[in-house]
């Protein structure tokens, strides 16, 4: 029998769900903006100074 | 104009943070209120509209000295005083709405959750979110005078609060006795509502001007 | 040569950065494999769990909103840490993991609130009572937001990073307050059930399912935490190279 | 009634394109926190011409500049600006104004700061990333556009400035010490793009204490006559 309780449950289930799909999503797209920035200043040309270095060394 | 908007919502929203700030004080403000009333919820359902309205008055008076300085610092009031194919106060006006749009709207859209905190009823929460949304412009406005006056003031923060508080009373009274009347059969919601209305576009009015006069005289 | 060295696999070397980018790449399908998996099972088994004679379908909350709980706290803990190992020890990553986890703190503290007050409203008949224990949450959550507010206000990472480590560090006497706030203070809401001395109260069929979902959710937290972490090296990284990238525009343009 | 008079004196000179642009000053005078800097000034700028003001530090040249851009108001005199057109509202509204400081935010990237002056100063949404390309090209900040301004070192700042002379069209340039912070190299392309600007009808007053590579240009300085009469 269901009890007049579930649509509490279902709301906390579903504000779970949603928040960390939100957190999950916002994560994912942080992390393809910083691939992105990083392709593009690479394609660029653009190295980081310890990269560098070492270059010159080799 | 629409480029002024964009322009100031992005910087609202990148770094700095002035939003989440102002969020952030609304509710430690809502916070302390039960412990210095005591934790009687009666009593705190009573006093919740009159409080959300005190916390959203504060905070959103806290980012406002920034409104115009942050254009001084960088030069670029210059360019929008001079500016004449836009005029003044229509700048200004739009400068208000994206200040507004940044830092209060998250105070409207945090109030209904602060409302539970303060044990309010569905109505009265109700009713208070919509008062402030309609009462708050009216404070961005005022404080935009504020603002405008106090633009060239290393610290003007404190001195443009101190200006605007008495300013926004009629703001706050027909702000709380229309959330009041949501809640009490006894009082009547609707005029204090549209008299609440009428004062934010009056201001939305007298505002801009006031300000673009300020900051045209500001100049140095 | 770096072989040798990711052999000896000390701590000390997780330290470079860019072996931490290395672990994490490998770690991570594994942690969100693993989490998904304890999530999945322990979704299904808090569904086949029976109802409480007391609290009804609502005990069901309890499997979220007790993982929810916990992790707020643990979160501001590794945060703890993490301000510690700016302050004294200067670990690079350090700063890097605050930083990274006070937004999945934030989000974890506000779902134990809701879902706190989601079982609150059938049970207690109030959303939310200001008692101590859910005060003490609330301060956690605006602690939480206080923080990211003021990492993000500043400009400079070293300076932002030591300032939130001191304020994270003095925030940090809040969570014992959380913990033993049920027992100090005499608080409509209930003690610790599961972690006590003399063994936990509630029943088997009841707790299998929350340890299952805590362990899910803590390696949920864990997944995303290195997420971040890795998003956060490489956005320093990234800015790094912008600058290198305005100072090389000026270098091209005099040849 | 003055300007009246002139207005069709000159326009005797006009140009096909409509009569000539021509900015005068009379008995100009300013002063600043109560001091008079400078009075009695006149002169007068026509399209193509460059007018620079130099003298020492204090005498007056940005009080002078912040007048013409009307953001200070003159103590005394009259200032107009013939043959203005209906395109423009004032003598403000018709110029380009560079000060001491970038008008640039931080936060925002070098394109997105140039983006928000073209589009509030009028420009249509057509054609805008070509002609902010070509603006940075032609300041040699061309591949950095979508670098946060905060990064840029002083110089490529000052060159962002000069960059949003470009983005939109205004005939009338102030420009207060816009060689601040250039090296030579960058100051010879700007005296290019100054007197490109003189070349299609514009007009350019500057306060400066280096010269600038202009071509012909006329000259006045403030507080001078204390040391020269």
């Amino acid at each position: 029998m269901m009890d007049s309780h579930t649509a509490f449950v279902a709301a906390s289930y579903a504000a779970a769900a949603l928040a960390l799909a939100g957190l999950v999503g916002w994560i994912v797209l942080d992390q393809r903006i910083q691939k992105r920035a990083m392709r593009d200043l690479e394609s660029r040309g653009v190295r980081r100074r310890s990269e560098s270095k070492a270059d010159k060394k080799s | 104009m629409m480029a002024l908007f964009v322009r100031d919502v992005r910087l609202g929203l990148r770094a700095g943070g002035g939003a989440l700030v102002a969020v952030l004080f609304f509710l430690a403000v809502i916070a302390i209120v039960p412990f210095a009333v005591g934790p009687d919820l009666k009593l705190l359902a009573r006093i919740g509209g009159a409080m959300l309205w005190i916390g959203a008055l504060l905070a959103s008076l806290l980012g406002l000295d920034r409104l115009f300085q942050a254009d001084r610092d960088d030069g670029s009031l210059d360019l929008l005083i001079m500016a004449d194919r836009h005029l003044l106060p229509v700048t200004v006006l739009v400068k208000c709405l994206a200040h507004w749009f940044v830092s209060v709207l998250p105070l409207v859209l945090a109030a209904p959750l602060l409302g539970l905190f303060m044990n309010m009823e569905p109505k009265a929460i109700g009713a208070t979110t919509l008062t402030l949304l309609v009462g708050t412009p009216a404070i961005t406005f005022i404080g935009a005078v504020g603002a405008a006056v106090a633009v060239a003031l290393p610290r003007g923060g404190l001195l443009v609060s101190i200006i605007i508080l008495p300013l926004t009373i009629p703001v706050l009274i027909f702000g709380v006795s229309a959330a009041y009347g949501a809640m009490d059969a006894s009082a009547a919601f609707l005029p204090p509502f549209l008299i609440l209305a009428a004062i934010t576009l009056f201001f939305a009015v007298l505002g801009p001007i006031a300000s673009a006069a300020a900051l045209r005289g500001s100049a140095d | 040569m770096n072989s040798a060295a990711s052999r000896s696999g000390r701590w000390v070397d997780i330290a470079n950065p860019t072996r931490f980018l290395d672990l994490a790449g490998r770690l991570l399908p594994w942690l969100a494999g693993l989490s998904t998996l304890a999530l999945v099972a322990g979704l299904w088994m808090s569904f086949q769990a029976p109802d409480d004679y007391q609290q009804g379908s609502t005990v069901k909350i309890m499997f979220i909103h007790v993982p929810f709980a916990w992790l707020s706290m643990m979160c501001y803990t590794i945060m703890t840490l993490a301000a510690l190992g700016t302050l004294v020890w200067r670990h690079p990553l350090a700063d890097v993991s605050a930083k990274a986890a006070a937004p999945i703190g934030a989000v974890f503290t506000a779902l134990a609130l809701i879902t706190g007050s989601l079982w609150g409203k059938p049970m207690w008949g109030t959303w939310w009572v200001w008692d101590a224990r859910l005060t003490s949450v609330f301060v956690l959550f605006l602690m939480y937001l206080g923080i990211i507010a003021l990492n993000r206000a500043m400009d400079d990472a070293a300076k932002a990073a030591r300032a939130t480590a001191i304020i994270t560090l003095v925030g940090f006497i809040n969570i014992p307050i959380i913990k033993f706030s049920v027992d100090w203070w005499n608080t409509l809401h209930q003690p610790a059930s599961v972690l006590r001395a003399g063994g936990s109260t509630i029943d088997g069929s009841m707790l299998r399912p929350l340890l299952v979902m805590a362990l899910g959710f803590t390696l949920l937290f864990f997944t995303l935490h290195v997420m971040a972490m890795r998003n956060e090296i490489w956005r320093r990284r990234i800015t790094a190279m912008r600058r290198i990238a305005a100072r090389g525009a000026e270098r091209g343009r005099a040849e | 009634m003055r300007p009246c008079g002139e207005m069709i004196l000159h326009g005797r000179g006009a140009r096909k394109s409509g009569l000539l642009m021509r900015l005068v000053a009379e008995n100009l005078g300013g002063e600043r926190n109560g001091e008079v800097l400078f009075s009695g000034l006149g002169f007068s700028v026509a399209a193509g011409e460059a007018l620079l003001v130099t003298g020492l530090n204090g005498s007056g040249k940005s009080t002078l500049l912040r007048i013409i851009a009307g953001l200070l108001p003159p103590s005394e005199g009259s200032l107009q600006m013939e043959a203005l057109g209906d395109e423009y509202g004032s003598i403000a509204d018709a110029a380009h104004y560079i000060g001491h400081l970038n008008a640039m935010k931080p936060a925002l990237t070098l394109r997105e700061n140039l983006e928000f002056w073209r589009q509030f100063g009028g420009a249509g949404p057509g054609r805008g990333r070509r002609s902010i390309d070509d603006a940075l090209d032609a300041v040699g900040l061309a591949g950095i556009d979508d670098l946060p301004f905060s990064y840029l070192s002083a110089g490529q700042k000052r060159r962002a400035s000069i960059a949003r002379l470009l983005v939109v069209h205004r005939p009338l340039w102030l420009l207060d010490e816009p060689t601040s912070s250039l090296d030579s190299q960058s100051e010879q392309r700007f005296g290019q793009l100054m007197r490109d600007h003189l070349g299609d009808g514009g007009l350019i007053v500057a306060a400066t204490h280096l010269p600038l590579q202009l071509g012909k240009s006329r000259e006045i300085r403030l507080g001078a006559e204390q040391h020269a009469s």
